[in-house]
């Protein structure tokens, strides 16, 4: 049971990397991509260490598992920011559909 | 262990590979920044799932992951205040 | 008492001339001379008593951490180490108090940002640690920390210059030091692949007994691991980063590096050639004793043509350096019995004491002078007789003309190659001698026979003077050199000769 | 024609060497085993951290002096009395990496003393500790709350060389009656500890160091 | 062929590839991010190598302190010094 | 193939490629690359070699961190000069005449 | 250590200690420092007589030192090297006490006199060398010891003499070296010894001992100036003239003319040097050499340089004599290495004299200087016709000893050789004399340094060396048979040491 969930998990977090990838790749500008990345991979990381921290045979393990999730969402937060404030005062304009 | 973990892992490669080429072709250093950033928390993702690729987990993976993920800002933001200034920005043709 | 004091004296080596580059460190820029002094005379009474040690009773061991190779790592002195140690405490410890004398003087110009003695004492004492250890180990994966701790503080002490050109030249040492080091631990990694080991007890008996296949993992890691060691000794043609380094720098670092550092690998070489690497590259000798050859004939030219000071002392290093590899492929031993790694030891000796006392000698002139140029020391005779004394002395052991230790190692050496038919090595070596005397005698002539023009005469009134016991160290240096062609011949050939 | 040469031997090399390799035999000596037997007595039970602090403690501590070195060089290059900082990292007034920060410095701490103490029994040491401790050195300055170093002053150079002077000290003291670096059986865990400690501190000095040393100078002169 | 190898096939072609970059491309930005990545790789590397001590210390290292280093170092080397700077030369 | 067989054979290229490049490329900041890059080969020839069989092998692990720790020094000290140097010449690469005689 | 290991160390100690003391002074002190030569001169001659004495009671004196494992320097005071010991102690006297004078008030005198000391120094080794090594050891010392001396006045000919005569003795001692070590890798064996010890190579090593041959005397031959290799003496004679009486008579080229006495006699062995057929050609380049001297020596204006000319061909007498197999010639080529010394050292004072005094470099400008400086001109005179060879002067004596040497040799021609010399030597010296004597003196000298005082001519130091020397040479020809003559000695060499069998 818990190796079906776990796996389920593994694959839903590999499908949202997935979906990370795509935008990373195909999304037209910076903040785009951004938004897709920063919202994506971090869903991906959750699910694979929610998946992880089923198989954990001992608390020690899935607490660390559980922490290194908000730790990765923080430094991801901060670095988004961080970005897209840098981006902004360099001046780079939002992609709009509506140009080319 | 699943059985899925390295499979799992091995497909997180393959992104990795894949926004290797948004490093590689830019445009602009934000751009690869942004895959600087994927390329954490995908490592992060992978290290996790090799711990758990055998039996018993190798736990002391994780504390690598701890640390990649503690640490993984630290080189973008240096990167974003050092590295990222005007003169290098994604307007410039990429060279 | 005595028997313990040798039982310490390996790890003591090693651990007085840390604790003192720690503690120098810790009381400041520019301080800790007296302290780096103080241990390193310590040290020369150490190497003294091992030497002795050695002498009588033979090899002395250490384990450290008392697991014993090949767990642990092997601390091993025979009498080649116990004689490179000597050279090292001893030329250390007069270039220390030359460079005390030396750096007082640059420190009196307080708003010099960049004197180059602020971090002389933590760095050199680092170094000569660094040497200590790389002497006594006996383990290969040991050898490339020691390696890397001599080659980067010595890297550090060519950066101390402080000029463009010393940092230009310090980064060209480092790229070059990392290159060998890199090359020698693929070898090391190759090594320990094949057999298992990187103690050099162990490795000697498994190369010796290797299967085909095995041999050619190890072949090339040999190769490395000697290609990397040329390039850290600057062995022709791999000596471009020698010249801007050892000419560029602070006296007392040019002559450091010139007389010791580069030895450190050069015995790396000869140890792990004749040691465990023997059965593989005994088909190779000829390569380094060419390569020797080419040194000693380009590094004199250079010398010959070079126009500032210090650069022609630096090329004739690069000479005096083809002599320790010529010897490689002529691996019997000559009519007089002396084995050849003796005589490149001696060889060794002479040339640490007499370049260190040179490049004093040429610190201390351009010091006076404040210029570099060879033209330029015109006349200096008059005003450091002592100097140009030791300069000339060093000179002729340099020269390999009698009496000094230089003489004696040619002779020996000419005697060698003549006993093995090595016809055109007996030529490279006298020709070495004949221009070497060329470019010693540009300078000795311009010294003490030309005037200085008015203008540089002007100067040298206003110029700073070394002070007097810097002087008579360099002088020491110098003296010894020839000494030891008088005395010092029997007991180090005897020490040396009998350990390998 | 360089280059061209240097490409064709490294190609050469490697098709060589990776030839040789891929017929290379198993090794005659296996230290594995000899390993396994002296783990006991080495104070520690991982194999890794047994064999940089015990078996092989004594390059562990030729090591620390390279590092060293490497920082006295880096101060080198640094001229002493630096003048004024040039521009502020541009995220200075930022609100955002100084919370980071704040947040995830003291997780580092933490993390170290984990990875430190962890380091006897399993993966971690006193130099994956001391890279982390650093590395949040290294955050906090990015993030404008601390200052690049300039001249190290003496509680700084003490905290530099403190754990290689205590790694000296307990390397030497066993030459009284032993080897070097031979702990007293009953004291070996507790040593290895306080070497660790001594050294995680100083280390995460020096390796900040060489990054604080230089930073936020726009430049060295 | 098994994951397992399929991985390290992949990743030591990731781990050439990226060394590959940041020695040969010419725009030195890339080549120090590429680095970084060739970091984070090892680190991969050595988790598969059974060595978690040194993905630990490769992590710490790679991730957090060399690219610091070399992005902090590129930036100073990327503009021409002040003339003034350089009273202090006495090369 | 083993995994440490596999890598060590990576190592070996990385070396080649990095030794190769730091004697090529010119820009110094490259330079510094390369010689990581050529040890971090060294030093995955050193544990995947001895680990070909498949077995862990805490030795070469003990010298690999010794070894990068070594290449964390010698990055700090290259890096610090580099600056120093483009502080005093404003130059990123190696005067090309430095071998030569004045 | 016991006293006849001693009494050569001190020998050797008497002038290097003193050189080493002299380098330390500071400029001013000439008084300490004209002591410390003086005492070191006459204490070497005082061991020196303890030394004669000994060995004519047939004491033997010798030390030995391991330099290294099968290479030892060994010094002995046999009756050879106390012939060319007591020649260069006496003369070092003589010359030091001129260089006292000469050098009055000129700079650098701590320099001159420092090296001075250490060239007598390393001719003494080379006298009491007691095998190749030890030779060779004091060779090359002695070639950097006079270096500074020929470059002393720093005009750009001294300079230019002393860089060619550092270049020809440089290459000479590596020729040297290269024979001597290549010997010693055969023999494994360098001390002399009477009749030589090569002879146990033979049959089956001709070649290699005929090209080792070469290399020996083609290396102490650039000393003795022996044609093609004497370039570097006509240019060093821009040396003071103290120095060119040491170069041309005590030391450098006296120590060529000695090693081949040496290298004949005590390493290949007069024999083995016949069966060699060695001695011949080398006989053949002496008398080259003596005609080549003399008939360049011919069309020197200048005095010192046509001197030097006349070295180059004295000096051959001396190798000629060696390589004339039979006694006689043997004596007359060791009697002349003394002889030789005391004219040439007598000539050499006297030009300087005549530069110091009068500022007469030329001999187109010697008119009438007998008038002037009849003290002067009577040594030279005595001199030169010692030179050339004249009925009772020392000259005649050599002269002599080697015709016959040559006719018993079976050598002939090399009596035509020494007959046309003389008729050389005399169409040099002869007009000097003439125009000394016989020709007015001109209204005014070129340069009159010195003036006359009362019965001096010159300064007193100047004068007495030449005046001394002249005197000697005077002695060793009208006494020839006396008991301390040359002759004697050099007899008594030929008989005891060589087992050569004199009429």
């Amino acid at each position: 049971m818990i190796e079906i969930a776990s796996s389920l998990l593994l694959f839903l977090g590999a499908f949202f990397y997935f979906a990370g990838t795509v935008g990373l790749l195909r999304f037209p500008d910076l903040f785009t991509r951004l938004h897709a990345l920063a919202k994506v991979d971090n869903l991906g990381l959750g699910c694979v260490l929610g998946g992880l921290a089923l198989q954990a045979d001992n608390l020690a393990v899935a607490l660390k598992l559980l922490l290194i999730w908000p730790l990765a969402l923080v430094a991801s937060a901060a670095i988004s920011y961080v970005i897209a404030r840098r981006a902004d005062a360099l001046g780079i304009v939002p992609w709009r559909e509506n140009e080319k | 262990m699943t059985g899925f973990e390295l499979p799992v892992a091995l497909f997180l490669l393959a992104n990795l590979a894949a926004s290797l080429w948004r490093v590689l072709r830019g445009p602009g250093d934000a751009n690869r920044l942004l895959a600087a950033l994927l390329f954490g928390s995908t490592g992060v993702g992978i290290l996790a799932l090799l711990a758990f690729s055998q039996t018993p987990a190798a736990t002391p993976l994780l504390d690598v992951a701890l640390t990649l993920a503690l640490l993984a800002a630290i080189t973008a933001i240096a990167f974003a205040q050092r590295a990222w200034q005007r003169g290098t920005d994604p307007k410039r043709a990429d060279d | 008492m005595i028997e313990h004091l040798t039982h310490l004296a390996l790890p003591l080596l090693i651990l007085l001339p840390l604790t003192s580059a720690a503690l120098a460190f810790a009381l400041g820029p520019g301080r800790g001379a007296s302290l780096v002094i103080a241990s390193s005379a310590l040290q020369l009474l150490l190497a003294l008593l091992l030497a002795a040690t050695i002498g009588s009773a033979g090899p002395s061991h250490h384990a450290a951490g008392g697991w014993g190779a090949p767990l642990g790592i092997d601390l091993v002195a025979d009498g080649l180490a116990a004689a490179m140690l000597l050279l090292t405490q001893g030329v250390a410890l007069a270039l220390f108090v030359f460079a005390r004398g030396y750096f007082h003087q640059d420190s009196q110009d307080a708003d010099h940002w960049a004197p180059a003695g602020r971090y002389f004492w933590p760095l050199a004492s680092f170094l000569v640690a660094g040497m200590n250890a790389l002497y006594l180990s006996e383990d290969i994966f040991n050898l490339y920390v020691t390696l890397e701790l001599v080659g980067l503080a010595a890297v550090g002490l060519v950066a101390s210059g402080g000029g463009a050109t010393q940092t230009a030249a310090a980064l060209r040492y480092l790229f070059a030091a990392i290159l060998g080091s890199g090359a020698y631990l693929l070898g090391v990694a190759l090594l320990y692949g094949s057999y298992g080991s990187v103690s050099i007890a162990a490795l000697t008996p498994a190369i010796a007994a290797s299967a085909p296949a095995v041999t050619t993992v190890a072949l090339v890691a040999a190769l490395l691991m000697v290609t990397g060691l040329l390039i850290k000794s600057a062995l022709f043609p791999f000596h471009f980063w020698l010249p801007p380094a050892h000419g560029g720098s602070p006296a007392p670092v040019s002559a450091l590096l010139s007389a010791l550092v580069v030895k450190a690998s050069i015995y790396l070489v000869l140890r792990l050639w004749l040691g465990p690497l023997q059965p593989l590259l005994a088909p190779f000798a000829w390569l380094p004793a060419i390569l020797g050859a080419s040194a000693i004939l380009w590094g004199s030219w250079q010398a010959i043509r070079a126009e500032r000071l210090k650069l022609l002392v630096a090329y004739s290093t690069v000479a005096q350096l083809g002599y320790l590899f010529i010897a490689l492929p002529l691996a019997a031993a000559s009519t007089t019995g002396v084995a050849p790694v003796a005589i490149v030891t001696l060889q060794a000796v002479a040339h640490g004491l007499a370049k260190a006392a040179m490049f004093a000698a040429a610190g201390i002139i351009l010091h006076a002078t404040g210029r570099d140029r060879v033209s330029d020391v015109a006349g200096i005779a008059e005003r450091l007789p002592l100097t140009l004394f030791t300069f000339a002395l060093a000179g002729v052991s340099l020269m390999g003309l009698p009496p000094s230790g230089g003489f004696l190692a040619k002779w020996l050496l000419i005697d060698l190659a003549l006993a093995q038919g090595q016809w055109w090595l007996v030529a490279v070596i006298i020709a070495g001698g004949l221009l070497a005397a060329v470019y010693i005698f540009r300078v000795l002539r311009q010294a003490f026979l030309n005037l200085p023009e008015a203008e540089i005469e002007a100067e040298h009134q206003k110029a700073r003077v070394v002070p007097r016991s810097a002087e008579w160290a360099a002088f020491a240096l110098a003296a010894s050199s020839i000494l030891l062609g008088i005395f010092g011949g029997v007991p180090l050939l005897q020490l040396v000769g009998g350990s390998v | 024609m360089k280059r061209f040469a240097v490409s064709a031997a490294a190609l050469g090399f490697a098709f060589w060497l990776i030839s040789a390799l891929l017929n290379l035999p198993a090794t005659l000596i296996d230290l594995r085993p000899l390993l396994a037997e002296a783990i006991p007595k080495s104070g520690v039970a991982h194999p890794v951290t047994a064999v940089l602090l015990n078996t092989r403690g004594y390059d562990t501590l030729l090591e620390i002096a390279v590092l060293l070195v490497a920082l006295i060089g880096v101060l080198i290059a640094v001229p002493p009395g630096n003048p004024a900082l040039s521009e502020r990292p541009a995220t200075a007034d930022d609100a955002m990496v100084p919370a980071l920060a704040r947040l995830v410095a003291p997780l580092a701490v933490f993390f170290a003393i984990y990875v430190l103490w962890a380091g006897a029994h399993r993966p971690g040491g006193a130099f994956q500790a001391a890279a982390i401790l650093a590395a949040a050195l290294v955050l906090l300055h990015l993030a404008g709350l601390t200052a690049a170093w300039s001249a190290p002053t003496l509680r700084l150079r003490i905290g530099l060389i403190a754990g290689f002077l205590i790694f000296l000290a307990i390397a030497a003291a066993p030459l009284l009656g032993g080897m070097l670096l031979q702990y007293p059986p009953a004291l070996v865990g507790t040593l290895i500890l306080v070497i660790e400690s001594g050294l995680t501190i100083s280390l995460a000095l020096v390796l900040a160091g060489l990054f604080l040393l230089l930073a936020d100078r726009g430049g060295v002169r | 062929m098994t994951s397992a190898l399929a991985f390290d096939l992949l990743l030591a072609a990731l781990l050439l590839l990226s060394a590959w970059q940041a020695m040969r491309t010419p725009h030195l930005g890339r080549a120090l991010l590429a680095f970084v990545v060739f970091g984070l790789l090892m680190a991969l590397a050595w988790a598969r190598l059974d060595a978690p001590d040194i993905a630990l210390a490769e992590a710490a290292v790679g991730a957090g302190l060399s690219g610091v280093l070399l992005f902090d170092a590129w930036r100073a080397i990327r503009n021409k010094p002040d003339s003034g700077k350089n009273a202090g030369d006495e090369a | 193939m083993t995994t440490g067989l596999l890598f060590a054979l990576t190592g070996v290229v990385l070396f080649a490629a990095g030794a190769a490049a730091l004697l090529l490329v010119d820009h110094l900041l490259r330079r510094v690359l390369a010689f990581n890059i050529m040890g971090s080969g060294a030093c995955l020839v050193l544990v995947g070699l001895a680990q070909r069989n498949g077995v862990p092998d805490p030795v070469p692990q003990a010298m690999v961190l010794t070894g990068i720790v070594v290449a964390v020094a010698a990055t700090g000290l290259a890096l610090a000069l580099i600056r120093r140097l483009h502080a005093q010449t404003g130059a990123t690469t190696l005067p090309r005449d430095g071998a030569d005689n004045d | 250590m016991t006293f006849n290991e001693l009494l050569p160390l001190l020998v050797l100690c008497s002038s290097l200690l003193p050189g080493l003391a002299i380098f330390i002074l500071p400029e001013r002190q000439h008084r300490l420092r004209t002591g410390l030569n003086l005492f070191g001169a006459v204490a070497k001659i005082v061991l020196v007589s303890m030394l004669l004495v000994g060995v004519q009671a047939g004491e033997s004196y010798g030390f030995r030192h391991a330099v290294a494992p099968g290479l030892e320097l060994v010094f002995k005071a046999d009756a050879l090297g106390l012939l060319f010991i007591t020649l260069s102690t006496v003369l070092w006297l003589f010359t030091t006490l001129y260089a006292i004078g000469y050098l009055e008030d000129a700079p650098h005198r701590s320099r001159f006199f420092g090296f001075f000391s250490l060239c007598v120094t390393a001719t003494i080794g080379i006298a009491m060398a007691g095998n190749l090594f030890t030779f060779f050891v004091f060779y090359e010392l002695l070639t950097l010891a006079t270096f500074p001396l020929v470059a002393h006045r720093g005009t750009p000919d001294a300079k230019q003499g002393a860089t060619v005569y550092l270049a020809y003795t440089l290459a000479g001692g590596a020729a040297l070296l290269t024979g001597i070590v290549w010997l010693e890798s055969l023999t494994h064996h360098t001390g002399f010894t009477h009749g030589g010890f090569v002879a146990g190579l033979l049959p089956g090593n001709e070649s290699t001992l005929v090209a080792i041959f070469v290399l020996l005397i083609a290396g102490v031959g650039v000393k003795a100036a022996i044609v093609p290799l004497h370039g570097w003496l006509p240019k060093a004679m821009v040396a003071p003239a103290p120095v060119s009486a040491l170069l041309h008579a005590v030391a450098v080229v006296k120590a060529g003319a000695f090693g081949v006495v040496r290298i004949v006699y005590e390493v290949f062995g007069i024999d083995t040097a016949q069966a060699l057929g060695l001695l011949t050609p080398l006989a053949a380049i002496a008398a080259f050499t003596i005609i080549w001297g003399s008939v360049f020596a011919l069309f020197q204006d200048k005095l010192k340089k046509r001197l030097a000319y006349s070295t180059i061909s004295q000096v051959s007498y001396i190798v000629l004599g060696t390589a004339l197999f039979g006694p006689i010639g043997t004596i007359g080529g060791l009697v002349h290495l003394v002889h030789q010394g005391v004219m040439k050292s007598t000539l050499f004072f006297a030009a300087g004299n005549y530069a110091e005094t009068l500022g007469i470099h030329k001999v187109s400008e010697m008119n009438g200087v007998g008038r002037r400086m009849p003290a002067t001109t009577i040594a030279f005179s005595l001199a030169a016709l010692g030179m050339m060879g004249a009925p009772l002067t020392a000259g005649a004596i050599s002269k002599a000893w080697l015709g016959d040497g040559a006719s018993a040799a079976g050598m002939g021609w090399a009596v035509w050789v020494l007959t046309a010399s003389s008729l050389l030597n005399a169409a040099y010296f002869l007009p000097i004399l003439w125009r000394a004597w016989f020709r007015p003196p001109p209204s005014s000298w070129p340069e009159e340094h010195i003036a006359r005082r009362g019965l001096l001519e010159t300064h007193g130091l100047l004068l007495a060396p030449p005046l001394l020397t002249a005197a000697l040479a005077l002695v060793f020809g009208l006494l020839p048979e006396d008991v301390a003559s040359p002759l004697t000695w050099a007899r008594m060499i030929a008989e005891r040491e060589y087992g050569l069998v004199t009429p």
